[in-house]
């Protein structure tokens, strides 16, 4: 499929999900920006914690108790879907948006047929009968690659394996061709070889129908083979969001530096991997200033006194490269030491 | 089964033979036993002095039930496992007790394998109190000594685990398996549930002390990858049973069984524009309780022939590299 | 699925087995003389050992126990010694007017407690599901005799000539009476004979027999003399399904296949009532069973308050007239039934969770 | 070599403080709302145990006729509350054997706390032996445990205890036997299922591992992890113990008059209630208030502990 321009299908600005506990606000999204142009796949990437997954159940408003999300505009298709009334945002969900999960068996209702859960997708938005919605379902289960479909629509999740389950998962998904497809680590909980198969699938069936991806995942190597473009997350914020080319090839922000030598390569076999020392900030008692700054190698190479005072914005460095990093921003006082900026 | 030679040069430390587990099944009205799962269906490898060798699979294969066997945290169905020339299986009471001096084992969750009402220095020093070594001086040396060489403080000895992150945790229970100066450990999975940016600090822990302490390591994961990282060999197992076994180097540059072929293409590699020919699998991991007749990857792979189905291929040694071993019918050893 | 519910079956088979054994132990563990308990102190020596050698309590220990099985499974629980009439003819007059009591009460306490329990779950942490748990948390510490007589004072004195009087005790007010629906019909059954045994039984649920025989008069006298025994006796076990209900809820309703519905685009209200309930029936349900013996045990005491001919009263005065074969036979009578009442629940479980048919 | 790790970054080396498990629970129940309430009533309930004599007015088997100008039954009086001052005051007034109930409402404090805290102290022990005992060893020795506690599970617990009663005779110490054996169940399987579980946890291969006897797994790593479900359903089965024992009492099958235990009260005086209500209603109030008191408090200790229920 093709698309003649580029056109926006999704943007979110300054979105903040906070989580009001016991033991203090959680700010699990604070302040996430970025965009999915229509027909691309978008990998959201980060380590547990990051709220990679808070920021993708945020776009579908599935924030449970005592969580909310206390600002920011989500843009889907130029309406702001914080903006719409409950009833215009559950037609949307499964609709025109939808999502599937990390645990394939436990996101399927045990005491449903998988089947009548497929079928629940069409019955609620689109005008027609059980039946129909059945032999649609069924004809579904076909198209995810279910042998012997008619029978397996009878089963229930627990007679399934988790591979199976996301293929269900994934019909139920794709059932009225979404225009944007949320999938938050589909394939995290399944062996590699079932992963191959899954990931296949997904693509298989984004290229025939024309799906926008937001590939949710902590898989380096599943965002470079499978995304577009990418944004690395890290404690609640966007840190470095590019294509993919770029980041891989130029990583700017020390964090996805770190992340990237951290991760042993198949075939490449290192004496020592590089580490990055600490780890991820408590969410309630964020440090002043840059967030990765505690654990910032270069910000120690660079003696950059600014990182521990003042937060750093997401800039936009070379073509559609953005970082958030001291190192390539001028602030007050502060002169980028890498004058990266020409 | 023909494994039993390794490297002359060096010195073998545990030899694993035939090895079997099989858990009973109960079902029927009076729940009597009406099967068998073959979690581990004869397993025979060595390790030498100081090596570490890589047990790689997919959930379900057998390779943890392997790992726990071998320290008789279960019991094993048949087989036998000699440590530096002794039977382990067949120890009780107080000979187990002081072989657990020798074997250890980190556990793959760093949340589950500590006790959350004891401070860590306490978890760590479980192990020489149970042995009554040393006086309480000598213990807090032994514990502190440990701490320090994981990386943690003096002063984190009085925590408790839920004070500590997922990595620290694994890090504490390397050190607790550390105080009995153990020569050999089995780590089951210990980085799978950590985040990347943590895994490598664990993973170069583990390096630095086998070189520090001449330790010998049975590595268990799923994560091909990170076994590439850290193994001198590798063994790759399928439904209970060894499918291919070599040195690191060679296994990763020639490998020969269709399923650590498809196995090691199926990982993504974190570097975009690389095509590659992918073999993708089809169907899902047979259950153990009915493994398939004859080669147990058959119905999946992707060369298989008619003797495939009724054939059991035997574990052979290459022509070119005999330290390579391979189970399939369609190998050059199969032409031996 | 048939190999759960016949092992299901099977084992409750040594759970009835131990519940024969314990009765039977309980007559034979009376500290003292067994005779002199039962007949009292003045007892003489000859009448005892005539009633020794009738209760066959002269043959050893084994012989005795075979008998006791026989005679239990053949239907003779022997007789009482307070009315000299057989236990099993005592117990079938009484059964139906606490099956009757106990029904509406179990009633009451689901249709109120299970929606409770779901408001409150779905409201979580509001005023209404602060309240919900404030009058559940005080439901189950109630003692029902001291709320049965709390409400006899209100509803029998306090609001004596006002339409919402309620009168303290029986079943059916003096001037009338429950005439069998068989005799009402004139089907000219036999007095005594099987089938009129059978039928009386039924017959002896008044409100049951004044529907069949459409006297509305009765029924709503009825009625009347059941709301304050009914109300009193579901406290507890409303209070109790209430409080699993919410908390099953809330366990549900964080799954994951929840927000998997709520992804689909489901309106919230489908969410819980068709996703989230049924899953969350399961525990209820177990609890529901249990409170069937909640319910035999407060009638006991409900009974003797408000003056109801049932089996709980009966056993009551059996205990303080020291009339052992009746304490016998009902509590055999009761705990099988309890058993069975639970193999119910248990067998019921297939048709509401798939997972168990694999089993 | 050593290798170095930095440490978190919150984890600044001045900070000694520790928080053990048992800091952090406490904190958790703190911030429980009905353990709270719960607590301060069980608290409150625990000073008028102690300090009866100090606050009843007057012995609770203390016979008034001859001593004062009373009638049986007489309505509360209050002075402070309008109660003309040549009548002489009591609070929640007399009963029928002209005795003052407030002083006896006081009084039972103490044997309902004592009734509570004994029975479920014996069913907890028992249980826990059977239970550890059964989950531990497994086998037909488990088998057997079990079935026998479903058995005792087979009748309605209070139906049970009233039956045992029947037998044994009427009376405070055989009402309490009674009551603690049919709670042994419960304890019994809530061990048993704590000690499954906490046994299948790696900490406890890793004991293994490390050399530890059986003995050393199950005292020092299994047992101790398997308490606190206990102490939660030992305070929801005091409230239990407590409602029971004066069922049993109210049928006149436990605690005998004169003794001033609140089921005895209300039942002696049941018939009064069209006439004296007082004499039903404060005897009552007090078991509600105290079953309440334990009911609460064990559903907020549960939510503390139980990080499941939490958000």
């Amino acid at each position: 499929m093709t698309n003649n321009t580029t056109q926006t299908l999704l943007e979110v600005r300054n979105l903040k999900t906070y989580f009001f506990t016991d033991d203090g606000v959680v700010k699990a999204v604070d302040g996430v920006d970025f965009i999915v142009n229509s027909g691309e796949i978008l990998g959201l990437v980060g380590e547990s914690g990051c709220g990679k997954s808070v920021t993708s159940f945020s776009i579908l408003q599935l924030i449970d108790d005592p969580g909310r999300i206390v600002e920011g505009e989500i843009y889907f298709k130029d309406r702001d879907l914080l903006k719409l009334s409950e009833p215009e945002m559950v037609g949307m969900r499964g609709n025109l948006i939808s999502m599937i999960f990390q645990q394939p068996q436990s996101s399927l209702n045990p005491v449903f047929t998988v089947g009548a859960q497929i079928a629940e997708v069409f019955e609620i938005h689109k005008d027609i009968d059980k039946k129909e919605a059945w032999d649609e379902a069924v004809k579904l289960l076909k198209l995810v690659g279910i042998a012997d479909a008619e029978e397996k629509a009878k089963s229930y999740p627990h007679e399934m394996s988790g591979g199976q389950a996301q293929r269900v998962m994934i019909a139920m998904a794709l059932a009225l061709k979404p225009e944007l497809l949320i999938a938050d680590e589909p394939t995290t909980a399944l062996d590699v070889t079932i992963q191959a198969q899954i990931l296949d699938l997904i693509l298989g069936l984004r290229d025939k129908m024309g799906t926008s991806v937001i590939l949710i995942t902590h898989d380096l190597g599943l965002i470079a083979e499978t995304a577009d473009r990418v944004a690395v997350m890290y404690a609640g914020q966007i840190i470095e969001q590019s294509d993919i080319e770029s980041i891989f090839e130029n990583p700017m922000h020390p964090y996805t530096q770190g992340l990237i030598a951290s991760v042993p390569i198949l075939g490449q076999v290192r004496e020592e991997l590089k580490v990055i020392p600490g780890s991820v900030p408590n969410l309630v008692n964020m440090p002043p200033g840059c967030r990765f700054a505690p654990r910032c190698l270069a910000k120690e190479e660079y003696t950059l006194e600014i990182c521990n005072r003042l937060e750093p914005d997401l800039d936009k460095f070379r073509d559609a490269h953005t970082v958030r990093c001291w190192l390539y921003q001028d602030g007050e006082n502060h002169v980028a030491p890498m004058k990266a900026r020409e | 089964m023909s494994e039993t030679s390794i490297d002359n040069k060096t010195e073998e430390l545990i030899r694993v033979q035939n090895l079997v587990k099989y858990y009973p099944v109960t079902g029927g009205v009076f729940r009597r036993e009406i099967a068998q799962v073959k979690a581990v269906d004869d397993v025979s490898f060595s390790i030498a002095k100081g090596e570490t060798l890589g047990l790689v699979g997919e959930s379900g294969c057998g390779k943890t039930t392997v790992g726990h066997t071998i320290l008789q945290l279960l019991p094993a169905t048949s087989g036998s496992v000699t440590f530096e020339g002794t039977d382990v299986l067949s120890l009780k009471g107080a000979e187990l007790k002081e072989m657990r001096r020798k074997m250890q084992i980190v556990f793959q969750d760093p949340y589950a394998s500590l006790d959350p009402r004891l401070p860590i220095g306490e978890s760590i020093a479980e192990g020489i109190k149970i042995h009554k070594m040393g006086n309480a001086d000598e213990r807090v040396d032994r514990v502190i000594e440990n701490m320090r060489r994981v990386g943690l403080e003096n002063y984190h000895a009085n925590r408790y685990p839920h004070e500590f992150s997922g990595g620290q945790r694994q890090r504490i229970g390397i050190a607790r398996a550390l105080t009995l100066q153990p020569k050999f450990i089995v780590l089951d999975e210990p980085v799978s549930a950590l985040d990347v940016s943590i895994q490598a600090q664990v993973l170069n822990i583990l390096r630095n002390l086998q070189k520090e302490l001449e330790l010998t390591y049975l590595f268990v994961a799923h994560n091909l990858a990170v076994v590439e990282h850290i193994s001198d060999r590798v063994a790759v197992m399928y439904l209970g049973k060894i499918a291919e076994m070599a040195p690191r180097d060679e296994l990763f540059s020639n490998p020969q069984h269709p399923y650590t072929q498809a196995l090691m293409s199926a990982i993504p590699i974190p570097k975009p524009n690389r095509k590659r020919e992918r073999v993708i699998l089809s169907g899902d991991v047979p259950s153990p309780l009915n493994p398939p007749n004859g080669c147990r990857f058959h119905p999946r792979c992707p060369i298989a022939k008619d003797i495939c189905s009724h054939e059991e291929p035997e574990i052979k040694s290459l022509v070119s590299e005999p330290k390579h071993k391979v189970a399939c019918h369609f190998t050059e050893a199969a032409t031996q | 699925m048939t190999q759960y519910a016949i092992r299901r079956i099977l084992y409750s088979i040594p759970v009835i087995f131990g519940i024969l054994v314990v009765t039977f132990i309980m007559a034979r563990a009376i500290p003292g003389d067994p005779c002199k308990a039962m007949l009292g102190e003045k007892a003489s020596a000859e009448v005892c050992e005539r009633f020794n050698r009738e209760q066959g309590l002269d043959k050893p220990i084994p012989v005795q126990f075979g008998v006791y099985m026989k005679n239990i499974f053949s239907g003779d629980f022997g007789d009482s010694i307070r009315y000299s009439r057989p236990v099993a003819k005592i117990l079938l007059e009484r059964l139906p007017t606490t099956i009757e009591l106990g029904l509406i009460a179990l009633i009451l306490a689901i249709m109120v407690g299970i929606p409770a329990g779901v408001i409150a779950a779905v409201r979580r942490n509001t005023a209404v599901d602060v309240g919900v748990m404030i009058a559940a948390n005080t439901g189950v510490s109630m003692p029902v005799y001291w709320l049965g007589l709390l409400l006899a004072y209100l509803f029998a004195l306090v609001l004596k000539d006002t339409p919402f009087w309620l009168p303290p005790s029986g079943r059916i007010s003096a001037g009338l009476s429950a005439t069998p629906f068989f005799e009402v019909f004139q089907w000219g059954i036999v007095e005594g004979s099987g089938i009129y045994n059978f039928l009386e039984f039924f017959a002896n649920m008044y409100i049951f027999n004044s529907i069949i025989s459409g006297n509305w008069e009765v029924l709503g006298d009825v009625i009347k003399h059941l709301i304050l025994p009914a109300v009193a006796l579901s406290t507890i076990p409303l209070a109790i399904i209430a409080r699993m209900t919410r908390s099953s809820m809330l366990e549900v309703l964080r799954q994951d296949y929840i927000r998997t519905a709520r992804a689909k685009g489901l309106f919230e209200r489908f969410v819980i009532l068709k996703h989230a309930f049924r899953n969350a029936l399961l525990p209820v349900i177990t609890i529901i069973g249990l409170q069937v013996g909640t319910l035999f045990a407060g009638a006991v005491l409900t009974e003797t308050i408000f003056g109801f001919a049932g089996v709980g009263r009966m056993l009551f005065e059996a205990i303080t007239a020291r009339d052992f074969p009746i304490v016998q036979g009902f509590t055999v009578v009761i705990a099988v039934g309890y058993v069975a009442v639970n193999l119910l629940v248990d067998l019921s479980y297939v048709f509401i969770d798939p997972r168990i048919r694999l089993d | 070599m050593t290798t170095k790790i930095e440490l978190l970054p919150n984890d600044s080396a001045t900070d000694y403080r520790t928080n053990s498990l048992f800091r952090l629970t406490m904190r958790r129940i703190v911030r429980q709302r009905s353990a709270i309430i719960g607590g301060t009533i069980l608290l409150f309930l625990v000073l008028v145990a102690i300090f009866a004599p100090a606050i009843a007015p007057f012995d609770p088997n203390f016979v008034l006729i001859g001593h004062e100008d009373i009638k049986r039954r007489s309505d509360p009086c209050i002075h402070l509350l309008g109660c003309p001052e040549d009548q002489p005051q009591h609070i929640l007034g007399t009963d029928g054997n002209v005795r003052d109930v407030f002083s006896r409402v006081v009084f039972g404090t103490r044997i309902s706390l004592m009734i509570g805290f004994t029975t479920v102290g014996f069913a907890i022990l028992v249980g826990t032996l059977l239970g550890s005992l059964g989950g531990f060893l497994g086998g037909w020795i488990d088998n057997l445990i079990m079935r026998i506690m479903d058995v005792l599970l087979a009748f309605p617990s209070l139906l049970l205890a009233i039956a045992i009663v029947a037998v044994l005779g009427h009376g405070l110490q055989n009402a309490l036997l009674a009551i603690g054996i049919v709670s042994i169940p419960v304890y019994a399987r809530v061990v048993r299922a704590s000690v499954l579980s906490v046994k299948e946890q790696e900490f406890v291969s890793a004991s293994r591992a490390l050399g530890g006897s059986p003995m050393h797994v199950l005292f020092r790593r299994i047992l101790p992890n398997a308490i606190p479900p206990l102490i939660v359903q030992g305070t929801l089965g005091i409230a239990t113990a407590i409602l029971d024992a004066a069922a049993l009492s109210f049928l006149g099958l436990g605690a005998q008059p004169p003794t001033a235990e609140w089921g005895t009260m209300l039942g002696t005086e049941r018939n009064q209630v069209f006439t004296a209500p007082h004499l039903v209603f404060y005897p009552g109030l007090a078991i509600m208030i105290t079953v309440l008191a334990f009911n609460l408090l064990g559903d907020g200790l549960r939510d503390a502990i139980d990080p499941r229920l939490k958000n």
